[in-house]
């Protein structure tokens, strides 16, 4: 007995908040991949949680593949923020005002 | 698929050689402009002939829908190709076979990219007999607007005063009219609960509760009011009257305007009776302050064209008082107007467009004195002006004569107030006639020629049809009550 | 309370204390290292819950190279980040009202989820278990996320193989 | 073996995919080969999908579903493909370096797609959706133009995944709230949960998801710089292909959901009508071609979202009719721009000046796509707004219909200025010629008489798409 | 419709008479236009069919008992029906037989009068039209048909007038006959549909039959006589629409000769014949027309008096004595009013075509000018001008004097002799106006009249030919009229004879005779020529009329008591000014601004949006953030 599934998912939930609070308020694009990051992992708290609620296997298995997930989005956004820094030496998204 | 074709289908037959003629226009090199009108004349001609076959063909005794065409053509929405002629529409693809042989032989004498404007205009007047002939809603619908878009090429690119924001204004007016009408439609054909669009099952009594009737009334005759002109709804119509060349001036206020009302007539009063009955106080209403409102705004304007389009106003008020009067004369006297109207406004585009080609203007104070140089041409001018003003002996009198004495009979006060409208409207003519075609020779203008045989034949024929029905109104009036009577007797 | 109970509201803190320093702080160098320790606390409550193999997945992964290719790349573009203007305001106050409002929905769906009180008895998924699942049930899956990681290749490459030719991919 | 052909289609391109990647590896690109390569890999590609559309069955441990909702689908999928292969003529929006990278993650994405419109198991779902994506995100930063392509592609990957984040959220706390992953569970469960915020808002932030690739409100943001910034054939992808795979999961999710819930309607009636609206008027003032055409696909994505919400069978044929459409005459839209702008940059709509006379075809399948976008009969984007807004009133919706009425109204207007654009204005000086090959020029009539064709006689095409439908039920 | 082809001599004749000037009218426009020769043959001798027939129908129904009603259905809509026919009784042939003998002559007149005129054949045509719709206006069967030929006399009046188009007076002139008497038409129209819907149909003998009284309430039938009145009031120019009478004279002088004796002025107090037992059936309308009939006939007199335009005299005097009819009518005496119409046909013609012959020999219309250049020495229409003046004026024995005796008789037989009084003033001030102008013309200042008209010739010198044979054309029909206005007079008790059937269900009581009342009437007829006399005629007389000596009054009656200026002012500031101004306004700004407003509106909000869209990557973020956050929360309620 650990705890009440509504205390995961509100774990997650708090979690799923600060990685959006990361991602809308820090004016740097890192932080804004990174703030993803957490949300991601916010959801994978909950489906590991739920996994365990109902003793299946299919929520384990998502965190699985949401960390593959995470890698890619990771390495993608990664090179193309290394690569927007390259041409414009920044990472303030607010550079970022070519189209319009 | 479920066929069902009395004997020869004569109404496609109309719309197939609108078809031939707009392919082959596009088949023929843009060089050849004069063969493009050639063939112009000759399709258009082909649908006359065929229109007028269809007036004097209908059996008047027998009454009802006659050369009906059916054909299934999206089973699972209930919709289908279903055309048939009765009393209310053939005046109306008369006319419109009649304004569309006139404005081409009206344009012959253009230039400027013929083959795309002939081909506009076909596929303008295909919309235009489509939705006349038509007995389902969704055609009706597909139809109202295939007459639409192409009024706005037709009238940006070979328009002239403010052309292209004539055109936006134009096509954004009537579409939202359209989106008004849509929704209607869909409204009661799902509540009829039927799933088909055909307006002659959808108009059995007891279909609709009145409370849906009025709720689609009131849309519908907003939606086609906006063609037709309906005050306050009108802005459109003289900015885009005198915007668009004249053949399509024409048709636009010579057909064009019709459809709205014909809509009104055949959606909106066909299917929503009760709800008919509930709003044409409101109807009595606009159409009696847009007919002495068109007259008196007119009177100002500068632009000949202008002046049309504001009397273009005032007599689609007249059609809208005729409908809103319930009664048998109400309705003939209004299908009567369309038709009268139609064709004299015609005859207006027509001979304006024969005196702006000549004297490239349109300002009533730079023109004057014309009846001396050209006095055939501004004669056709004088007709339609006499008709506009309900002279008798032309078609239009006895169109405002039925209106009026109906709607006095129902609504004495906004009745009394579109008889009064008479003297303005008298004023408001010749007063035009006046500063356009009397007064001394006009120097600027001497060297022009009068309108030749040839030239003058469009004008010709519609000041022909003027008197030929302004003499002898039973042809048509014969006609419509084969429809009308039927209508009001089967009224709840 | 049990004393996984304890262990659930100590990993509870750790990572939300450590990700809410991650996520405040100018320097990016400290919110990753914060983050690392908020991952590590993440896999320790998957251990917790009974997934041994997603724990050692998220160490691994997670905290190990995502991070860790997180810090090799902010290091070396060596952003300046004491430029940024952190928080501000325009970005922070609806963010903060919303994220309130987003609070007590949160409590109320949490709160009022028929069966969210079930207890969370303690299990273990063996990573054989995992194992074999995933792949019996969802190996189309699985090919799908190779080819996505082969598409994360060939993009990292195109984007990256510009004038120097220098790369940083992963995979 | 039986089994294996039912997914002949994805097979297909996943190894059309490994020989473009082999050829990506092997010797300098010459754009010509790699262009036929291609052109003759998604032509059979789309024969292939034709063939194997009456196929039926359920694959991969219930979790892949193939069915003629599916297959027509992928057919129209192939099809984008080779659409937009088609228009890849002259790459110059692209760096010739990568162009075989282009075909590469075009069929990969197709796949992506593929089997999204299959899937009927969230796990596959997000992961397919994941592929498609990032193949699209790696599309857009391709341009040659880098500071645009880039700045798309950044603005494309970030709002991508954020959205997807959401929607995995909210894949959590359905599972979590009722262990359901399997998304024809979904029907079993939902009818007694449907007070459980847990589960409907569970549900709302899966369709998020969705709702970025359909570009709704108010996961729209992405659509104008991603279409602006994005090469013109990518842009096309992105417009056709891409949302009808987004119309197709959307429906099979919505279907299997029911017209249980009550608030998630409602939800759908707001966005729609926000996506419509906005798209619509942000467009009326824009004057880059691309740009303009991005908001009309927000707008339209309001107006599918009708037929979606309607959530009888009628939306739901609707809805893949409009897809079809949609797939015709935005590519119809695109094949002008990619012709026009032939140097591969962005066109602005005052660059279409005198294109009557510089290309009469080019115009004439602008008009009508323009129309068709619009919604004026007879063509076919007239049509699926009709079947959608019919599916609408039949539910009563009255005043979304209104309201989408309305809405064709604002949007004509800025049809118009691009019709007048290329009709009316006389460019200042005397541009070159639009040089269009004849296959190119047959194409473009062909786009044109389909979608008058299929806007007059739409019969078949609708018992298609009914037929499509009862399958997914 | 069949019946239109029977054998009946009567209707073929009917129909014969109505139908040639109509012919005549289409072949000119339509073949002929370039032909004015032979357009005005064709003309003439449609204008001589119609005279034969209209005299054959009178003397072949001289003892008519019954009218005979021929009518064929022209259209027929719901309950409104429309025949087309005719009604054959003693007052529509009296009417038929003084258009069609006034037309001819005035055609035949016309021959030298517009000889050379560029617009010949169209004048044909047109005269030809006014005679076709006057001829069947007179023969309606209905109010129906009569309205229709009602507004065709109405429009040919307006082309007629406005014939030299040229001239701007001309064209303006047309212009305010028609619409004055289009808001006479308007009342009247109301009037008529009111009946109808009352009465179910607006069959002439139906309205005039006195059962209708029990049929419509009262006060709707005084209501309905009053509108039709006002039909009346303008088509016969009584006040307060009696201005564009005056005016009317801009044009040709035989379309005044026609306009003012027996077509389109007639034509109102022809309709009040028609309808007689029908107005008499409401006292008040009867009273109102009465006091209309006074009021103009005095107002009439009084503009007269001052003018210097010799047609512009006659065309009051037309007013006048169109007063004098009415108020005959009016008084219950029918036979007095249609006596005095027949007459008046006659003399007023001769008035004109005199007037026209002056004018058009020294082509002037001042009468102190035409006097300087010796019109006097045109004898034949000095004669004849005399002569006419003399019936006018009311002079024994010529026609005039008969009826207009028989007038004043009616009005004695009214219970307030305010009526009489005002008539005998009428009488007198119309023998001044009448006879001033022939004082002036007769006798000229300085009576160089044979310098001026030798003077005058050497312009028109070589014409001197043509002059003379145009002279000659004019000549005949002069002298013919003049002969009936001698004679006319005599022809009382035939004519009475002919029309006693007319009416006679009403039992109109038989005009008594007042001895006292021609005495009295030619004293003041001879007393009102008689000051004419002292002031214009004597030798070395002032030539200033009394009124001309009270400024005021002067300024008052040859500004036509500011009736002009009280309608242009509501035409201008009202309706152009006004009305029209506000509407246009409101069209341009409010409507038009509005529609264009929502557009700018739209298109603006558009911008806004647009550059929403623009916004940093975050904000976005933040979009998606809060709107999920939204619509989570709307979930709660």
């Amino acid at each position: 007995m650990i705890v009440p599934f509504s205390h995961v998912l509100f774990l997650g939930g708090i979690l799923f908040l600060m990685g959006i609070f990361c991602s809308v308020t820090r004016r740097n694009l890192f932080m804004i991949v990174l703030g993803v990051e957490i949300m991601l992992n916010a959801a994978a708290i909950v489906f590991v949680g739920a996994a365990l609620r109902w003793y299946d296997l299919e929520g384990q298995a998502f965190v699985l593949f949401v960390l593959a997930v995470a890698a890619t989005e990771v390495s993608v956004g990664l090179a193309m923020i290394v690569y927007a820094y390259r041409r414009t030496g920044s990472v303030d998204p607010s550079t970022f005002d070519l189209l319009k | 698929m479920q066929m069902e074709f009395a004997g020869f289908p004569y109404l496609s037959a109309i719309l197939l050689s609108c078809l031939a003629g707009l392919l082959l226009i596009l088949f023929i090199p843009r060089e050849k402009q004069l063969q493009i009108k050639w063939v112009s004349a000759i399709f258009s001609g082909i649908t006359l002939l065929l229109a007028i076959y269809l007036f004097f063909a209908y059996d008047k005794s027998r009454g009802g829908l006659q050369f009906v065409e059916k054909l299934e053509w999206i089973p699972y929405l209930g919709i289908q190709y279903f055309n048939a002629a009765d009393g209310f529409n053939l005046p109306n693809l008369l006319l419109t076979g009649i304004v569309f042989f006139t404005g081409v032989l009206t344009m012959w004498e253009m230039r400027e990219r013929v083959k795309e404007f002939f081909a506009l205009y076909f596929l303008l007047v295909i919309g235009v007999y489509g939705l006349f002939m038509t007995m389902d809603l969704f055609f009706i619908f597909v139809w109202y607007d295939v007459s639409l878009i192409p009024m706005y090429l037709l009238i940006a690119l070979w328009g002239t005063t403010r052309k292209e924001y004539a055109a936006m204004k134009l096509t954004l007016y009537l579409l939202a009219g359209s989106a008004l009408i849509l929704p209607a439609v869909l409204y009661l054909v799902v509540n009829s609960g039927l799933n088909t669009f055909d307006i002659v099952a959808l108009m059995r009594p007891g279909t609709f509760t009145p409370s849906q009737q009025k709720f689609a009334f009131i849309l519908l005759y907003l939606g086609f009011g906006i063609l037709a002109g309906v005050w306050p709804f009108h802005t459109w119509s003289p900015v885009g009257h005198v915007a668009a060349p004249h053949a399509v001036s024409m048709v636009h206020a010579g057909v064009l305007m019709k459809i709205g009302a014909f809509g009104v007539l055949r959606v909106a009063i066909f299917l929503c009776p009760q709800g008919w009955q509930h709003w044409a106080e409101l109807m009595a209403l606009l159409a009696a302050v847009g007919i002495i409102y068109g007259v008196l705004a007119g009177l100002r304007q500068t632009d000949l064209k202008y002046v049309i389009g504001y009397s273009s106003v005032s007599h689609m008020g007249i059609v809208g008082l005729g409908l809103s009067t319930l009664t048998v004369d109400g309705l003939n006297g209004a299908v009567l107007q369309m038709f009268a109207h139609g064709v004299m406004t015609a005859l207006f585009f027509s001979s304006v467009g024969y005196i702006y080609d000549r004297t490239h203007t349109k300002a009533i104070a730079e023109l004057g004195g014309l009846s001396r140089i050209m006095p055939v041409a501004s004669s056709y001018f004088i007709v339609a002006a006499l008709a506009s003003m309900g002279v008798p002996g032309l078609a239009n009198f006895w169109a405002e004569l039925l209106v009026l004495i109906s709607a006095f009979r129902v609504y004495p006060v906004r009745g009394l107030l579109a008889i009064i409208a008479l003297v303005f409207s008298a004023l408001f003519m010749l007063r035009v006639v006046q500063q356009t075609f009397y007064g001394p020779n006009n120097e600027k203008y001497a060297t022009l020629q009068d309108v030749t045989f040839g030239l003058g034949m469009p004008r010709m024929i519609l000041v022909a049809i003027l008197v030929l029905f302004g003499l002898y109104p039973s042809l048509m009036l014969d006609m419509i009550e084969t429809a009308s009577i039927p209508f009001i007797n089967g009224l709840p | 309370m049990t004393f996984f109970t304890f262990i659930f509201f100590l990993l509870a803190i750790i990572i939300v204390v450590s990700t809410g320093l991650a996520i405040t702080r100018r320097n990016l160098v400290h919110a990753i290292i914060y983050l690392v320790f908020s991952f590590l606390g993440s896999a320790m409550l998957f251990y917790l819950l009974g997934a041994p193999l997603l724990a050692a997945f998220e160490v691994i992964i997670y905290a190990g190279a995502i991070m860790v290719l997180f810090l090799f790349i902010v290091m070396s573009v060596k952003v300046d980040s004491s430029e940024e203007k952190m928080f501000p305001f325009s970005q922070l106050a609806p963010t903060a009202l919303f994220g309130f409002i987003y609070i007590i929905i949160g409590v109320v769906v949490v709160v009022k989820a028929p069966g969210s009180y079930a207890i969370l008895e303690t299990a273990v998924a063996t990573p054989k278990d995992l194992g074999h699942y995933t792949l019996a049930s969802h190996w189309l899956s699985v090919e799908i996320v190779s080819l996505l990681l082969l598409i994360a290749l060939i993009g990292v490459l195109c984007l990256g193989q510009n004038k120097k030719g220098k790369t940083e991919d992963k995979t | 073996m039986m089994h294996w052909m039912l997914i002949s289609p994805e097979l297909y391109y996943l190894t059309a995919a490994f020989w473009l990647l082999v050829a990506c590896m092997t010797g300098p690109p010459k754009p010509k080969r790699d262009y036929f390569t291609a052109l003759s890999l998604s032509a059979v590609g789309v024969i292939i999908s034709l063939a194997s559309v009456t196929l039926q069955g359920i694959l991969f441990s219930q979790t892949y579903r193939i069915d003629l909702f599916a297959q027509v689908f992928k057919v129209m999928l192939a099809s984008g493909l080779f659409l937009v292969v088609c228009i890849c003529t002259e790459l110059n929006g692209i760096r010739e370096r990568y162009q075989r990278e282009l075909y590469l993650l075009l069929f990969v994405c197709t796949l992506a797609m593929m089997m999204l419109v299959s899937s009927v198991h969230l796990l596959n779902i997000y992961i397919s959706l994941e592929l498609s994506s990032y193949s699209l995100y790696i599309l857009v930063a391709l341009r040659k133009q880098r500071d645009m392509g880039l700045e798309a592609g950044i603005k494309y990957f970030l709002i991508g995944i954020f959205a997807s984040a959401l929607m995995l959220f909210g894949i959590a706390m359905l599972y979590g709230a009722t262990r359901v992953s399997h998304i024809e569970d979904l029907i079993q469960v939902l009818p007694g949960l449907v007070d459980n915020p847990a589960v409907i808002i569970g549900l709302l932030l899966t369709l998020s998801g969705f709702f970025f690739k359909l570009a709704v409100f108010p996961f729209h943001l992405w659509a104008p710089d991603v279409y602006q910034g994005a090469s013109n054939q990518v842009t096309a992808y992105i417009a056709t292909a891409s949302k009808v795979a987004a119309i197709a999961i959307l429906l099979r999710l919505i279907a299997l959901t029911g017209d249980g819930s009550v608030y998630l309607v409602h939800v759908m009636v707001v966005l729609s009508i926000i996506s419509m609206t906005i798209g619509n008027l942000a467009a009326l003032v824009e004057q880059d071609l691309k740009r303009l055409l991005a908001y009309s696909t927000i707008a339209h994505a309001g107006y599918v979202l009708i037929g979606i919400l309607s959530m009888n069978d009628a939306g739901y044929s609707g809805a893949v009719f409009y897809a079809l459409s949609l797939l015709v005459m935005k590519f119809a839209a695109f094949l002008v721009v990619v012709q026009v702008a032939g140097d591969g940059r962005n066109l602005r709509i005052e660059q279409l000046a005198g294109l009557h006379r510089r290309s009469p075809v080019l115009a004439l399948t602008l008009m009508i796509s323009a129309f068709s976008l619009a919604g004026i009969p007879p063509t076919i984007g007239f049509t699926g707004k009709f079947l959608v807004f019919a599916a609408a009133m039949q539910r009563g919706y009255f005043t979304l219909v209104l309201i989408a009425m309305i809405n064709v109204v604002i949007s004509l207007y800025y049809y118009l200025l691009v019709i007048r654009a290329a009709y009316l204005l006389e460019p200042r000086e005397e541009p070159a010629d639009v040089r269009i090959s004849p296959a190119l020029k047959s194409l473009s009539i062909a786009m044109t008489c389909l979608m008058v064709v299929g806007g007059i006689f739409p019969h078949y095409l609708i018992e298609l798409a009914r037929a499509a439908v009862r399958g997914l039920m | 419709m069949a019946v239109l082809w029977s054998k009946d001599v009567t209707l073929l004749a009917a129909v014969a008479a109505t139908l040639a000037p109509f012919a005549s009218f289409v072949l000119i426009m339509v073949f002929t236009r370039s032909h004015p020769r032979l357009s005005a043959g064709l003309s003439l001798s449609a204008a001589g069919i119609s005279l034969i027939c209209a005299l054959a129908l009178l003397a072949g129904h001289w003892d008519m008992p019954e009218p005979i009603q021929y009518s064929g259905n022209w259209l027929a809509s719901g309950d409104i029906h429309i025949p087309f026919g005719y009604l054959l009784d003693p007052v529509s042939l009296l009417m038929l037989a003084v258009v069609a003998v006034i037309g001819f002559l005035i055609l035949v007149y016309s021959l030298g009068y517009m000889a050379g005129d560029p617009g010949f054949a169209r004048y044909y045509a047109l005269m030809s039209l006014f005679l076709w719709a006057m001829m069947c206006l007179a023969l309606s069967p209905t109010m129906f048909q009569l309205y229709v030929f009602w507004e065709l006399v109405g429009l040919s009046s307006y082309f007629l007038i406005g014939f030299w188009y040229e001239k701007f007076s001309a064209s303006q002139a047309g212009k305010k006959a028609f619409i004055m008497t289009r808001a006479g038409d308007v009342a009247m129209f109301v009037g008529v549909i009111l009946v109808l819907l009352n009465l179910g149909n607006l069959n002439i003998l139906d309205m005039d039959n006195p059962s209708i009284a029990g049929r419509i309430p009262q006060n709707l039938l005084t209501l309905s006589a009053l509108l039709i009145f006002g039909g009346i009031i303008g088509k016969s120019a009584q006040f307060p629409l009696l201005t564009w009478l005056p005016d009317a004279m801009q044009g040709p002088t035989p379309v005044s000769a026609l306009l003012h004796s027996s077509t389109m002025v007639a034509a109102g107090v022809y309709l009040f014949e028609r309808l007689f037992p029908f107005f008499s059936l409401s006292p008040h309308a009867m009273a109102a027309g009465l006091a209309i009939g006074t009021i103009s006939m005095l107002l009439a007199s009084t503009m007269a008096m001052v003018s210097r335009d010799i047609k512009e005299i006659w065309a009051y005097s037309t007013i006048s004595q169109l007063g004098f009819m009415l108020m005959g009518l009016d008084a219950g005496s029918f036979f007095s009013g249609a006596f005095h119409l027949t007459t008046h046909a006659a003399f007023k013609a001769l008035l004109f075509l005199c007037a026209g012959v002056f004018i058009h020999k020294f082509a002037t219309n001042d009468i102190f000018e035409l006097g300087e250049k010796g019109s006097r020495n045109l004898r034949v229409p000095m004669v004849c001008t005399v002569i006419a003046a003399g019936a006018l004026a009311g002079l024994p024995p010529l026609s005039g004097f008969f009826s207009k005796e028989l007038i004043l008789a009616g009005l004695a037989g009214l219970a307030n002799p305010l009526w009489l009084a005002a008539a005998l003033l009428g009488v007198f001030l119309t023998a001044y106006y009448a006879f001033r102008p022939i004082f002036i013309v007769l006798f000229p200042h300085h009576s160089t009249s044979s310098q001026k008209a030798s003077s005058a010739s050497p312009d028109s010198g070589h014409e001197d030919a043509h002059d003379q044979a145009a002279y000659r054309l004019m000549a005949i029909p002069l002298l013919i009229l003049a002969g009936m206005t001698l004679l006319l007079g005599f022809f009382q008790y035939p004519l009475q004879d002919f029309l006693k059937y007319q009416y006679a269900y009403l039992g109109i009581p038989a005009d008594r005779h007042y001895g006292w009342l021609p005495y009295v009437a030619s004293f003041l007829a001879f007393g009102g020529v008689g000051v004419a006399w002292v002031e214009f005629g004597r030798p070395g007389a002032a030539r200033v009329g009394f009124v001309e000596r009270i400024p005021i009054l002067f300024r008052l009656f040859s500004e036509r008591w500011y009736l002009d200026h009280l309608y242009r002012y509501l035409l201008e500031r009202v309706v152009d000014k006004g009305l029209s101004h506000i509407f246009a306004q409101n069209d341009n700004k409010v409507i038009d601004g509005s529609i264009d407003g929502l557009g700018h509106g739209t298109v603006e909000s558009g911008r806004i949006i647009a550059f929403l869209h623009t916004g940093m990557i975050q904000y976005r973020l933040l979009a998606i953030f809060v709107v999920m956050v939204l619509l989570s929360l709307y979930f709660f309620f």
